[in-house]
């Protein structure tokens, strides 16, 4: 099970959803993040002239899926979505995962799970 | 391009300032008079009230757009306040309130020269008056943004506006209040700038957002970035309107006072018929819904303020929120135009309606002229063809000056920078941190 | 039981302009008549000032609370200015002001049927004093919704307010200001509304939040979420309160000018005061401090704005910050109320001394009777009894009120809903994106 | 050390009112007057116009800087406005305008004491002079703050305003307006306040800001946290300058609309000129651009307002948008200060544009004295000796405050504090969740 | 070493935290996230009508666990209280993690430390 | 190729940030992130008190280190510069990153990268 961690610019973001949509991987999580990487920065507008920021707004897309044979796939619909060929057009990480569990399907195990101090040498 | 414009625009100040030199001398000397200082001190405050409508509009748009066109709507507001004031001054008041010609008044008051300082006879003085409408012309051009938002360019905007307001705004002020020919030749109430002000905004709006087309589907279904702003500049709204309408009569009068009292009563009227249309149709209200509800029933009674009686003014404010919410639901599911903030369902359709209510409701004894629930046909039909031809020629000619200006400069920005956002793209300033 | 609500809701909006087209005639000519436009002027601008105050409170609210309730705050705000407008034009006027019965008016103005609109003898007419009056409502209205914020569901405020309007509001305002008993029977003095507006709105909402019961523990210990806008809200009431108890003289006269300046003063002196109480007990002070001190300052001066000198309002506004203060500390640490941004502590309070310390420090030349310091103890007895049977009448029937509204409907959201929050369980409309 | 200054506060509070006690007693009975109430009317709503800018300002500010010092500059400018409040009422109004001693007032006028409150020849009472005077002092109070955010500590910023209200704005007052040596040696003129509020807030600002030496270079180089609340803040200053410049003749007259007029048009002409410079120098124009150019061209007009001609104010606003642009840059580029907010750039230099093009544009027909392009050098020379002796004693005075001040007490928070923000580390309240 | 990575409602997360708390788990950090699952979306209201917003705030909780066999107890004690039953409950990932440090409790190696570059190598 | 996560107070990110640019470490990601450590909590004042809050904001750094003797030597820069020696300093974890893609040096697969669901196993 991996976890690919794919950071694209913010107004990409949206393309990449529906992108990953289409090839059937729904479940991922969004956080807004800002970004340093070999770009130069952006110029912005004060009053009276510009100042560079090289910190850059960009958008982070946690996607765990549970069959590694998909990983490719998914790198490859972020990358086709999300490349403009231009500086600052973002990373993609693979980050291993060891175990997952959907919140709503999980069971508590009967009663002695109370004294869960104990029972967690399993 | 770029160059030829901004030496265009060098020049043309310049020349600003030596026209301006000359015609300085005109300013009469402004002898203390014996006007009524009641109604200078409330026209004063309807100004005021009437230009803090402006940072409404900035405020009201931004908040329902993303976060990425607050600063553009924000600046796009700001050039209109100061291109508005400018041309007004300069050539606008002239074309308007010049003279009593059927199409369009002279120049005789270019740089306000020759306007009088001293009130008279209880009323304000042509500069005050002036001042006053000037106002209401920022405040037509600011309501234009709304609809075609996050797609124009800055630069063609200024430009727009720039020509908008001495080949539409200030003929259609002219016509309806400067003793044009819907005065000489039809039957015409416009208490508080119906068509004037929303008619001719919603429609040049539509002629905008149609020639720029829609927007690209991810920014269009995004959803308002910011209800408390949004709502803001609602109140702002609101609280302005009360100059609005409360200003119109040019004094501190009882007509004044009735346009008070029925601006507000239509507000909250309309803002419960919306509420209600809504929530049987939907199941829920929300803040965006109120505030477009009252926004309906204010712009609605602003044609005939001081024309109705109550229990009328209740009706139109009502049935003004329940016409623009159908009239948005319509225009977003069965047309193309991707009228961002409803300019047109809420200003131009409300605007129609309340033109053509106080043909229907005018009171003679309010307005000298009766309504069709009286017997008069007269002001009904005359409404409707003022409406109709305010919504023929802003339209055209509004479409016509985004066409040529199409011809010089890039109108639209391009779908890459669109995503981006504005902020960033033309005015390098995020909206926040 | 909500399709009969929403019935009901039509039935009575066909009902209301049934009846307004029979009353509609009523309505009295504006003839043109010779009232003092200076007055006219300040009670059009103190009422734009009094409802600037609306908006002021759902910012001032809903930036102390969760993120989560913006909307919610907002959307409440909203309605109380529909319902209470369209509520005091229909019959909440016609109660309050219709005749000098000791308990109520009567039903002779329903509609706003019968006012004058002529202004006369210096004075303004009774449809702007009707319309002043109105804005009144509102705020006090808006102003209960913040001791159960969080809580109430939308549609239990609405049906709230709208019989809390007939049932409290309009014989409060009869009693005080409308000639009913207070006057009759009592030497009372409440220039702008200590007991009407502070009293009766912090004591209605505590009943709705006792009622209510307190929020989760996560909400309640939840930090304001935007300091700027709780302080644009204060900001906006404190600017509305120049026309609250300026306008309240009815004229743009020296008891305007000085309850203008007491108000000023009173004001900053809460504020000070209420900073050193906090930084001798904490040790610091902040914004939400500050402000609720200006506001503390601001109450307390509003029932003796046009009757105290000048170091007395200094006084007032001094130990009102400090009352509130410690009012607040008490009710926090040792009830188990959750009045979520302490209405009761503020205006309750504040209110309650702003009454007493006008019987205390009244001046016969500004209020024609003397308080306590100069010997009349009529006065100091009447405000006493005033506010007892104010806090006696509002408390007792808003809980009534209330009650029998949830027989009809949930008036509490349930736990689940209130984690999540108003904005999406019941409006779908977050407030930030 | 704290602890002294609590006790300092806590018995002056006392003498306070001990000293009202005795004062209180020389009120003026309110009695029915003859005033004009079109004046009374205006200045009352002139008075709150002004009094919104203080709010105003503190979004202004507040958001062009990082969101960690927002609640620190809300604090900060509240409490100007209870400290200018108290001090102006207490001492300050009779120190300025009690007598017409070359120096300084006298103090017949403690606590309001002695203040006529009738109106009287069509003019307004000196209550509501002291009143609308009031506002003022509150408002330079607040510019000052924004040349030194985000680095002196709230105690110290409270000390500071104290003592200077009293040891420079007081004086200043009186000289301009209160009848003292500008009056008696010189010609010179200062409709609203260009030396009294901007060019003395603008220089305060500057040692203050010298004083506590530049911010470290992270908190410099910080965006602007909020444009909206940053525009909304510069759209609260723009409506207040109405109440600012039109308030300023102290009736509701030709002067007043007049000085209206100019307002508008100079602050749309400051914001063209601006926008125009930066989009030649930097190739594009943002809101932060915008309103500052708004506001330089407000600041320039402010001095001349009522009397200049049309043409002149549109130019007089031009480069005033113009000039402090370049002051700006100049500033930031090539010197070390550290004026966070660019007050010194903005209403220094506008402030001294202002008076200058007073000097060079009066017309005598409106002013009473000629301005150079008309032949008249006294009122030149006398703008210029104004200009230079409020520089120098408002920045020496300053200076010499603060640096006492520092004996007592820490005035600037640590690096570490700094970098944390005065949000938390001085309120203990971060201005969002 | 894991770091168990709880997605969970936003409404949850302050019972979450107690919970933890209860338990002895102190050390963790919060991140305002958006997520897409399964779940359908949420219907919002705009000025005339409702859409649908597939697009849903969570609360992303990452824990730092320096003993293996707490996993199990941390996700147990996570579900337990972040648990509905309904769709939208979250997920949790494990993720092994290398190494840890405190930085206050760092110290800095005597005076060499300052050639950094070099000795990067052991 | 190891991901390190660095949690550091927000008055001292820009410090990091500067420094790990003169250690010639560029590409990193920034999140605003709150936390819980063993720290008490902080104090905030209210409008008649004060309240203590055991969330404390905090920025997350996540660096992606290609060359893993590199790592002490970023977890010795940002320890250096991000060390106040008081409670609340922030920690850092190291996650193991199995693959790293840039995108805008990704290539698309010539033409029967279409069948995407396909060619997932290789
Ligand atoms: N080594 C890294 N570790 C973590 N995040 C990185 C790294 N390098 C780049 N990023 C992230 O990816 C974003 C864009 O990277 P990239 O496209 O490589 O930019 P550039 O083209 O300027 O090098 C950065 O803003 C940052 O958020
Ligand atoms: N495969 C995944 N990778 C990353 N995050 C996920 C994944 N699946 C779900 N999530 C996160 O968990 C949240 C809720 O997931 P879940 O409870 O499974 O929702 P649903 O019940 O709708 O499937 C999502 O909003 C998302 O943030
Ligand atoms: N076990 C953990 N897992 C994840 N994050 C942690 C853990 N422990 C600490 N943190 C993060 O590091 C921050 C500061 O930690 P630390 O400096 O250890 O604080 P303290 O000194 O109070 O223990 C916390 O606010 C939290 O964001």
């Amino acid at each position: 099970m991996k976890m690919v961690i794919a950071i694209v610019r913010p107004e990409k973001y949206d393309e990449v959803k529906d992108a990953l949509k289409e090839k059937g991987v729904l479940g991922m999580t969004f956080t807004h993040v800002t970004g340093r990487g070999l770009q130069a920065g952006v110029r912005f507008t004060n009053r009276v002239g510009e100042f560079t920021v090289d910190e850059i707004e960009k958008m982070k897309i946690e996607i765990v899926v549970e069959d590694d044979s998909q990983v490719p796939c998914v790198i490859e619909t972020v990358c086709r979505v999300a490349k403009t060929g231009h500086h600052g057009d973002g990373r993609i990480f693979v980050v291993p995962v060891e175990q997952a569990v959907r919140i709503s399907d999980w069971e508590p195990e009967p009663e002695p799970a109370e004294e869960t101090g104990d029972q967690t040498e399993q | 391009m770029k160059k030829s414009f901004i030496l265009a625009a060098a020049v043309a100040v310049l020349a600003v300032f030596a026209a301006a030199a000359v015609l300085g001398s005109q300013d009469s000397a402004a002898a203390p008079g014996a006007g009524d200082t009641g109604s200078i001190s409330w026209i004063m405050v309807s100004s005021v009230l009437v230009f803090a409508m402006v940072p409404g509009i900035a405020m009201f748009y931004g908040g329902m757009l993303r976060r990425q066109s607050m600063s553009s709507i924000i600046a796009q507001t700001l050039a209109a306040i100061a291109i508005m004031s400018i041309s007004w001054v300069v050539v606008g008041y002239s074309l308007a309130f010049g003279s009593d010609a059927a199409v369009i008044g002279n120049l005789q008051h270019l740089f306000f020269g020759g306007l009088t300082e001293e009130a008279s006879d209880g009323g304000i003085s042509s500069l005050q008056f002036a001042t006053f409408q000037m106002m209401f012309a920022i405040v037509t051009a600011a309501l234009i943004i709304g609809a075609c938002a996050e797609r124009i360019r800055f630069n063609a905007m200024v430009w727009f506006l720039i020509v908008w307001s001495v080949l539409v705004y200030a003929p259609m002020a002219h016509w309806v209040w400067g003793g044009g020919w819907f005065d000489q030749y039809l039957t015409v109430l416009d208490f508080a700038g119906g068509t004037v002000v929303h008619i001719c905004a919603g429609v040049s709006g539509l002629a905008l957002c149609i020639f720029a087309g829609p927007r690209l589907a991810g920014t269009r279904k995004a959803r308002a970035h910011s209800i408390p702003f949004a709502f803001l500049g609602a109140a702002l709204l609101w609280i302005g309107w009360f100059g609005f309408n409360g200003g119109s009569s040019g004094a501190a009068d009882e007509v004044a006072v009735h346009a008070f009292f029925t601006t507000q009563i239509a507000g909250a009227c309309g803002m419960a018929a919306w509420a209600v249309a809504q929530y049987l149709t939907v199941g829920r209200v929300g803040v965006l819904g109120l505030i477009a509800g009252a926004i309906s029933g204010l712009v609605a009674i602003t044609p005939g303020a001081a024309y109705v009686g109550f229990a009328e003014s209740m009706l139109i404010g009502a049935v003004g929120g329940v016409l623009c919410f159908m009239a948005v639901r319509l225009i977003r599911s069965k047309t193309k135009f991707d009228d961002a903030l409803d300019v047109f369902g809420v200003h131009g359709i409300g605007g129609i309606w309340g033109a053509i209510s106080t043909g229907i409701f005018a009171k003679s004894s309010l307005s000298g002229v009766d309504g069709l629930i009286y017997g008069g046909v007269d002001l009904f039909v005359g409404q409707i063809v003022a409406v109709a031809v305010t919504l023929v020629f802003c339209f055209a000619v509004s479409y016509a000056i985004i066409w040529v200006i199409s011809k010089f400069m890039t109108v639209r920005i391009s779908d890459d920078e669109e995503a981006i956002g504005q902020d960033i793209v033309e005015h390098g300033e995020p909206a926040y941190l």
